[in-house]
């Protein structure tokens, strides 16, 4: 099973070396000045904002395109709608149906503000190890807890999605087919996901244990972070300048 | 079922965030109070991750299929733990899968786990019930796994359809609404169902596991 | 020696394919396999089973044993080369019953709420009836000696029951041919030995994959070794794992019970 | 039989206890585990483990062994009985970094995103700092021959590398006595002999408990056969696991490598 957000984390580009922390706070609120962005006029800039963070990062163009895949159709399906749905001015007819322009740009505006953010998000997560990034969210604030759960989440999401593999291909060699909704399939796939849900119980027992005698929750140590470098604080103060100029674009 | 980035307006993904951080907070410190908060951790951690495997089961609606939400059995297994990790499995639905969004995890978040927490609430009437038998937490698994998912199929259109870009009246917002949620019932009765199914083999094979009051 | 073991590999295979007859459970010609981006797990693998035959496959971890399992049941599509299944070409996603295949982690195989569900899986898919399935499920729950645990479910059971179960719920649907993937892995010897007993009674045609190398030389009498996707030796168990410079090449140890007799 | 082996166990403790001198690493006295509503796992079980050796614990699966483990660590709560490492009482849910467990599945103990970060976790929570735990890291990679895993996740290792691993995650924490737990289960040959020497090798007080009868002689001086709960014998390995009948009559087999010396 090959999900890994962090494949390319091992590439070097400056935003590869750019301080997590700094990084988090740069690129979080570039995304969330861009989702303000209503302005036809602030789309392009965008864009092209997009387009340079991605291309500093030197992240193959195939990751992009795989990520977009799964997205894209509820894209497409927006796509074909809202310009029939939506608006007052009609720009064409196709046979029975109306082109409206609001609906028309609606889309534009939806899309490109979509691609952009994930495209941001790909920059941001791309391009460290996981583990990194969640450091880095520790420092910045996220409660322990979260931060924990958010880590063991991720470490076992792999081994479980093994776990769950292996059962349907045992499934599978036993002449199990799930195409008919009955009562029997139904239970069948209940017991598939209570067994999962039971197996992975059963390992956080083991995890738990293993956790405190390593020295689970002894000491609530300061994460250690390096330095910030001056080009870490100059690509944090320009990516800022840019969120806060959008936004003030935006407004006025 | 995950709103995506791009679609709603600013307001609505900012007040996502603040609600998310309220409920994620409330949370943290209902567990705070727990005897031992740490002990949770790693259960929860695991049975998130369970969750987000588990939600690639297909079940077959000919001549298509859907996949399972299970928030309802999250909040039914996890209680307070549930919100935080719905907060994460949608992280990681958005990091990993392009489900969902990165601005949008604030509102997703409160769309499937408010619901959740509800059907944790829901699971709890057994106590005042004193409902030991499995056919018994089987009923009470099914409207939580009912109402886990009713509850965040209405949020979902509401959100998206009121805040479709230029042009619907109110009235055709209602039924519009009203309608794809009123489509999506069989998938809420089919969630209930396998909620139910999972509440009884947990019951009978882990029994430790279901939530102690 | 390699060579030698491979000449003995030829000799094997040419006397199983000189007569072709309806006595072939297994036939592999010039299998090819590798996962994108990754190294040929499977080279040319060319070897025949013949109906009956208790084989071992020994090899190190990543010899491709398991990818080796799965393209003989159908579950991976193989980029080259045939296999065939009692004469019968093996259709990548078509289920055939007549084989069987034992997870090396019966967490894997087991999930119903009961032994008796876990075991009628396969024959109830298969759509027999009722009394037909009950049939099969007695019969497999007592070749196996696991009869008593029926109404239990198998999440509770030991690691030895599991595996038992977990036999019983292949043999139920009666195949000709059964796969044992590490069949004695996390068994304890009481486990262990029953387990062997069994094996060494079972009817059907058994290839075996085990690291466990005592139990390859008690139940097997021929051995196939694995190294790196290639066949390295084919021939008989007892010779094969007495030439230590041929295992210890390939990453094996002669087992102590055959260092006596040299 | 079950008597002579009993009088070498209390021989053996009392041996030690004459002298409790501060050589004293493990001493356990009338250790009384049972679980609710179950028959008791562990009953009225003493001995002592001298700082510096290795020994061996062998039983049938469901002898009270991981129950044991949990207990000396100190995640178990046993009902009587005393137990006391490097002659401090071990309290239940207290942390003690001087003793370190290697679980069965290395993955229930590989819980980061890196080799890198599992090493450190015991370290780091021990409070030192972010130099000392580079130093600890480096050195317990080091010594288990995996530094070059560092930057990899743990997931996607081979068995034994994620065991040497595992073994490195808890060496990291520098204890003077390790307990391993079925060490070898899941290994292919190469990475157990690895293994083997590693053990052979280590200077840590050691308790081993394994399936692998061979692996206890080549790495352990001193065997314990638990039982039901209870200590069955207690004394030098070789002569505990040649006796046949005293290893039959408790579900395990005489080592192969001992059968010529009889």
């Amino acid at each position: 099973m090959k999900l890994g957000i962090d494949d390319y984390a091992q590439l070097e580009s400056p935003i590869h070396q750019w301080l997590p922390k700094y990084k988090l706070i740069g690129l979080t609120a570039l995304i969330l000045a861009f989702s303000f962005v209503q302005k036809l006029a602030l789309l392009p800039l965008m864009a092209v904002t997009t387009a340079m963070f991605y291309q500093t990062a030197r992240l193959p163009f195939k990751f992009w395109r795989q990520r977009l895949q799964i997205p894209g159709t509820f894209l497409a399906v927006l796509l074909l709608l809202l310009p029939f749905m939506a608006g007052e001015t009609v720009l064409a007819e196709i046979g029975p149906l109306n082109i409206y322009r609001e609906g028309l740009l609606a889309v534009v505006q939806i899309s490109v503000r979509f691609v952009c953010i994930l495209t941001l998000g790909l920059v941001l997560f791309g391009t460290a190890p996981f583990f990194e990034s969640i450091r880095a969210m520790r420092s910045l604030g996220l409660p322990p807890i979260l931060a924990d759960m958010t880590l063991l989440t991720y470490r076992y999401i792999f081994e479980i999605g093994d776990y769950f593999q292996s059962m349907r291909t045992a499934m599978k060699l036993r002449g199990f087919e799930s195409h008919r909704l009955n009562w029997q399939t139904l239970k069948h796939l209940a017991a598939l996901a209570g067994s999962l849900i039971v197996r992975s119980y059963e390992k956080s027992e083991q995890v738990y244990k293993a956790m405190l005698l390593r020295g689970y929750g002894q000491n609530m140590t300061v994460i250690y972070q390096p330095k910030p470098t001056r080009r870490d604080s100059v690509l944090l103060s320009l990516t800022l300048g840019l969120a806060a100029g959008i936004l003030l674009a935006e407004v006025f | 079922m995950h709103i995506p980035d791009g679609i709603l307006p600013a307001p609505i993904v900012l007040t996502g965030y603040a609600g998310t951080g309220l409920v994620t907070w409330y949370s943290l410190r209902r567990i705070n109070r727990q005897e031992n908060p740490q002990a949770g951790v790693p259960k929860a951690s695991l049975l998130t991750a369970a969750f987000f495997v588990a939600s690639w089961i297909h079940i077959p609606v000919p001549p298509t299929s859907v996949h399972l939400i299970l928030n309802g059995l999250l909040g039914t297994l996890l209680g307070y733990f549930a919100f935080p990790a719905i907060l994460i499995g949608l992280l990681f639905q958005a990091i990993l899968f392009q489900h969902g969004g990165l601005s949008t995890l604030g509102v997703n978040a409160l769309m499937m786990g408010l619901p959740a927490i509800a059907a944790h609430y829901i699971f709890q009437l057994r106590y005042r019930f004193k409902i030991t038998q499995v056919n018994g937490l089987a009923i009470l698994g099914f409207f939580s796994g009912a109402m886990g998912l009713g509850l965040a199929v209405l949020i979902f259109f509401s959100l998206l359809i009121t805040n479709l870009p230029a042009g619907l009246d109110v009235r055709t917002e209602q039924a519009a609404i009203t309608g794809l949620a009123l489509a999506h019932l069989p998938v809420v009765i089919l969630e209930g169902f396998f909620t139910a199914l999972l509440v009884s083999f947990i019951y009978r094979v882990k029994p430790e596991l279901l939530p102690q009051r | 020696m390699q060579n030698q073991a491979s000449e003995l590999a030829i000799s094997t295979l040419a006397s199983t394919e000189v007569k072709p007859s309806s006595t072939s459970a297994l036939r592999i010609v010039d299998l090819c396999y590798a996962y994108a981006d990754c190294p040929a797990v499977l080279q040319s693998v060319t070897f025949n089973i013949a109906s009956g035959e208790s084989v071992g496959l020994i090899g190190p971890n990543g010899a491709g044993k398991t990818t080796l399992f799965l393209s003989i049941c159908g579950v991976l599509t193989p980029q080259k080369g045939e296999i065939a299944l009692f004469e019968q070409r093996v259709q990548p996603g078509k289920f055939r019953p007549e084989i069987g295949l034992v997870f090396q982690n019966p967490s894997d195989q087991l999930f119903s709420l009961s032994v008796e569900e876990d075991v009628a899986f396969g024959p109830v898919n298969m759509g027999f009836s009722h009394e037909a399935v009950e049939e099969r499920v007695r019969e497999a729950l007592q070749l196996t000696g696991v009869a008593s645990l029926r109404h239990r479910p198998p999440h509770h059971l030991s690691g030895g029951e599991r595996r038992m179960v977990a036999i019983a719920s292949v043999l139920a649907m009666q195949p000709q041919m059964v796969i044992y993937d590490e069949p004695s892995a996390n068994l304890d010897v009481r486990s262990r030995r029953r387990l062997i007993r069994f094996l060494q009674e079972a009817s059907q045609t058994t290839l075996v994959s085990s690291h466990d190398l005592e139990l390859v030389l008690e139940v097997c009498d021929r051995v196939i070794l694995l190294d790196q996707g290639h066949i390295i030796a084919d021939g008989i168990a007892s010779e094969i794992m007495a030439d230590n410079a041929l295992m210890e090449a390939h990453g094996l140890e002669r087992p102590h019970s055959l260092s006596h007799s040299q």
